[in-house]
């Protein structure tokens, strides 16, 4: 395998290595429930895969059928085809309602990450019961990214791949009607007119925000 | 914190007792949702709403629950100081000395919050109504999970095993010898046995005398001696007993110490 | 579709319905938590829409890929294909060291075999903790025998091959008996005259020994 993959990788992919990559690609993806990003992936394959184009050209193989292969973040799934919800549809999940406030706050996390609490309360305009965050962080969708370098250093929220993965967004810039929520400059937190508007941020750290506590991490992790 | 699902996806809940006092208002998510909603009755775009209207309608709304004598939430009460701020603000032309936040400046930034939270409840509605996991796209319903089959290596050598092996047994030698280790009498043992033995006995008597039985058995012959010597010493110290050696290696002689107003016989 | 379906269901399932039909199938059968019938999944798919023709179609396409649909009995279920089913198997290795009493009380059952805990605990002049011997259990070196045919009828314990092969043993009495113990070092030379090293034994049950009870059996394998 090394010998072929020094030919370059941009044959192999499309030859008789590709083919069997994909299809050992096509088993992996297919056996697990879960999203799987290329680095999980990389190990199953042959030496020098390129993981990244073997998962677009299985995803494009699987385009019009079923079950599709969708991207969730940096990670990658098979999932049912969406115009087929009307027949799967299950409607005893319906049950699990998540209260308006609790939807109203994974919001606003959604759209303003990295947000602290007293910036969801904020937009709220009411202070939240420390019960809505809980149930939150117990979905999985929603985790503790940091601490803001403010007085206080609150900790900031965002969300989860899990929360990607629910409802079905490839990033976080999938949002519905972010565009038009940007430009109205609703996404700022400072009056209007605002000259930046920030867009949500679910990627690494940023400059304002320090890691969490080694305290904090028993709570950070989300309930999967 | 609840695990039960039945509270994290709450149906709507019944009025929490705090929550009672609070009746008028307690439909409403705050201040905020509050004002949200009155804004709607004007029916016109939150751009294009009446703020001192709304300011004017909420006052009132406020004023109708208090004229009740039905508490408020602080919350609301200062919404309620911050508008009618607001409404002093807007019908009072700004003097240019001024430095507060204009009228306007704060109706905008009502407007703007107004706008920013129907934005997210719109928003959040439309997050829901996606096709959801699990609900309307589904993933693979018998995942066939990587099994990692763990297996230890244990270690250890042939060395190892009959180390501990003969460590153990070692460690059992003394048990099976538990006869010799009983002929050593301890000071206690042999504190008790001096005391019976010389009892009241008000005579000299030597200490081999009184261990005589016990002096014929070779193995408790030395420990008899050193114990009991070492004891008499203690006896005689504390002054139960009296002790007499006439010459060196003589034999020890020990009798009861006559007690206060006993006359030795 | 009724109009269609009328026009009998051999065409219909090569045509657009039968495309729309396996698109279908492949989204239900993907997200089955089990296998399914024909008759299971017949209501999902149009009126007169012939299941098991579909259902061989699909195997069909998935025919020589990553993953296959197969039958099992007359239900159908998706399944990794079998010349890839090493990739879902992991194995992971731990080295670990044997504490010193699992240490002793495993030489002791092999030197004293057939021996109950109540024998290797008067050797180690220790109560064993239960969790020395699953531990040992664990290892695959040592079994339960039979019963002693004493009050309590308690359990008799000996090696196995597992241990004859982890220690370079060719059968158990190749164990080194006093003198040999003695002359390495390992015992003491004034040992009393009474000190005795058995004669290991790990044949068949002795008189002695009763067969283990059935319900003995389920503790009694040896975790590989």
């Amino acid at each position: 395998m090394t010998d072929t993959s020094a030919t370059g990788s941009e044959i192999d992919e499309h030859g008789e290595v590709g083919e069997r990559n994909l299809r050992i690609l096509e088993a992996i993806m297919f056996a697990s429930a879960e999203p799987l990003s290329p680095a999980e992936i990389a190990p199953y394959l042959g030496e020098g895969a390129d993981v990244p184009l073997l998962l677009e050209r299985l995803a494009a193989r699987y385009a019009g059928r079923g079950v599709n292969l969708v991207r969730r973040g940096d990670k990658w799934a098979f999932r049912t085809a969406d115009d087929l919800s009307f027949l799967l549809r299950r409607e005893q999940t319906e049950s699990r309602q998540l209260s308006r406030a609790a939807l109203e706050t994974l919001a606003i996390i959604a759209y303003h990450q990295p947000a602290t609490r007293a910036e969801v309360e904020e937009v709220r305009g009411v202070a939240s019961g420390g019960g809505t965050f809980d149930v939150l962080m117990q979905t999985g969708w929603i985790r503790m990214r940091g601490r803001r370098r403010t007085p206080g250093r609150p900790v900031t929220y965002g969300t989860t791949e899990a929360f990607l993965d629910h409802f079905g967004l490839e990033g976080i810039t999938d949002l519905p009607g972010l565009e038009e929520l940007k430009g109205s400059g609703l996404l700022s937190s400072r009056l209007p007119p605002a000259f930046q508007v920030p867009l949500p941020f679910d990627g690494p750290l940023r400059d304002d925000e320090d890691p969490l506590d080694p305290d904090d991490q028993g709570e950070s992790d989300p309930v999967e | 914190m609840s695990d039960t699902p039945a509270d994290w996806f709450a149906t709507p809940d019944a009025p929490r007792e705090d929550e009672v006092l609070y009746v008028d208002v307690a439909g409403y998510e705050g201040p905020l949702d509050l004002l949200l909603d009155l804004a709607r009755r004007q029916k016109v775009d939150l751009g294009k709403i009446s703020v001192l209207a709304l300011a004017e309608q909420y006052l009132g709304f406020i004023q109708t629950i208090r004229d009740r004598r039905i508490e408020v939430a602080a919350d609301y009460l200062v919404m309620a100081a911050w508008l009618a701020y607001l409404k002093s603000r807007l019908m009072v032309p700004q003097a240019p000395s001024d430095d507060e936040p204009s009228g306007e400046m704060m109706a905008a930034l009502l407007q703007f919050r107004l706008k920013r939270l129907e934005a997210m409840r719109k928003a959040a509605m439309q997050l829901v109504n996606r096709p959801r996991l699990a609900r309307d796209v589904f993933a693979r319903g018998q995942p066939e999970p990587v099994m990692i089959e763990r297996r230890n290596l244990w270690e250890a050598s042939l060395y190892d095993l009959l180390k501990a092996y003969a460590n153990g047994r070692e460690r059992g030698v003394p048990q099976d010898y538990h006869l010799f280790e009983r002929t050593v009498w301890s000071l206690q043992e042999a504190r008790e046995i001096l005391t019976r033995l010389i009892g009241e006995n008000m005579d000299w008597v030597p200490l081999d005398a009184y261990l005589d039985q016990f002096l014929s058995d070779p193995a408790q012959r030395k420990t008899a001696t050193a114990s009991s010597f070492a004891s008499s010493l203690e006896l005689a110290r504390q002054g139960q007993i009296e002790l007499r050696q006439t010459l060196t290696f003589g034999p020890l002689f020990m009798r009861r110490r006559q007690q206060d107003g006993k006359k030795p016989s």
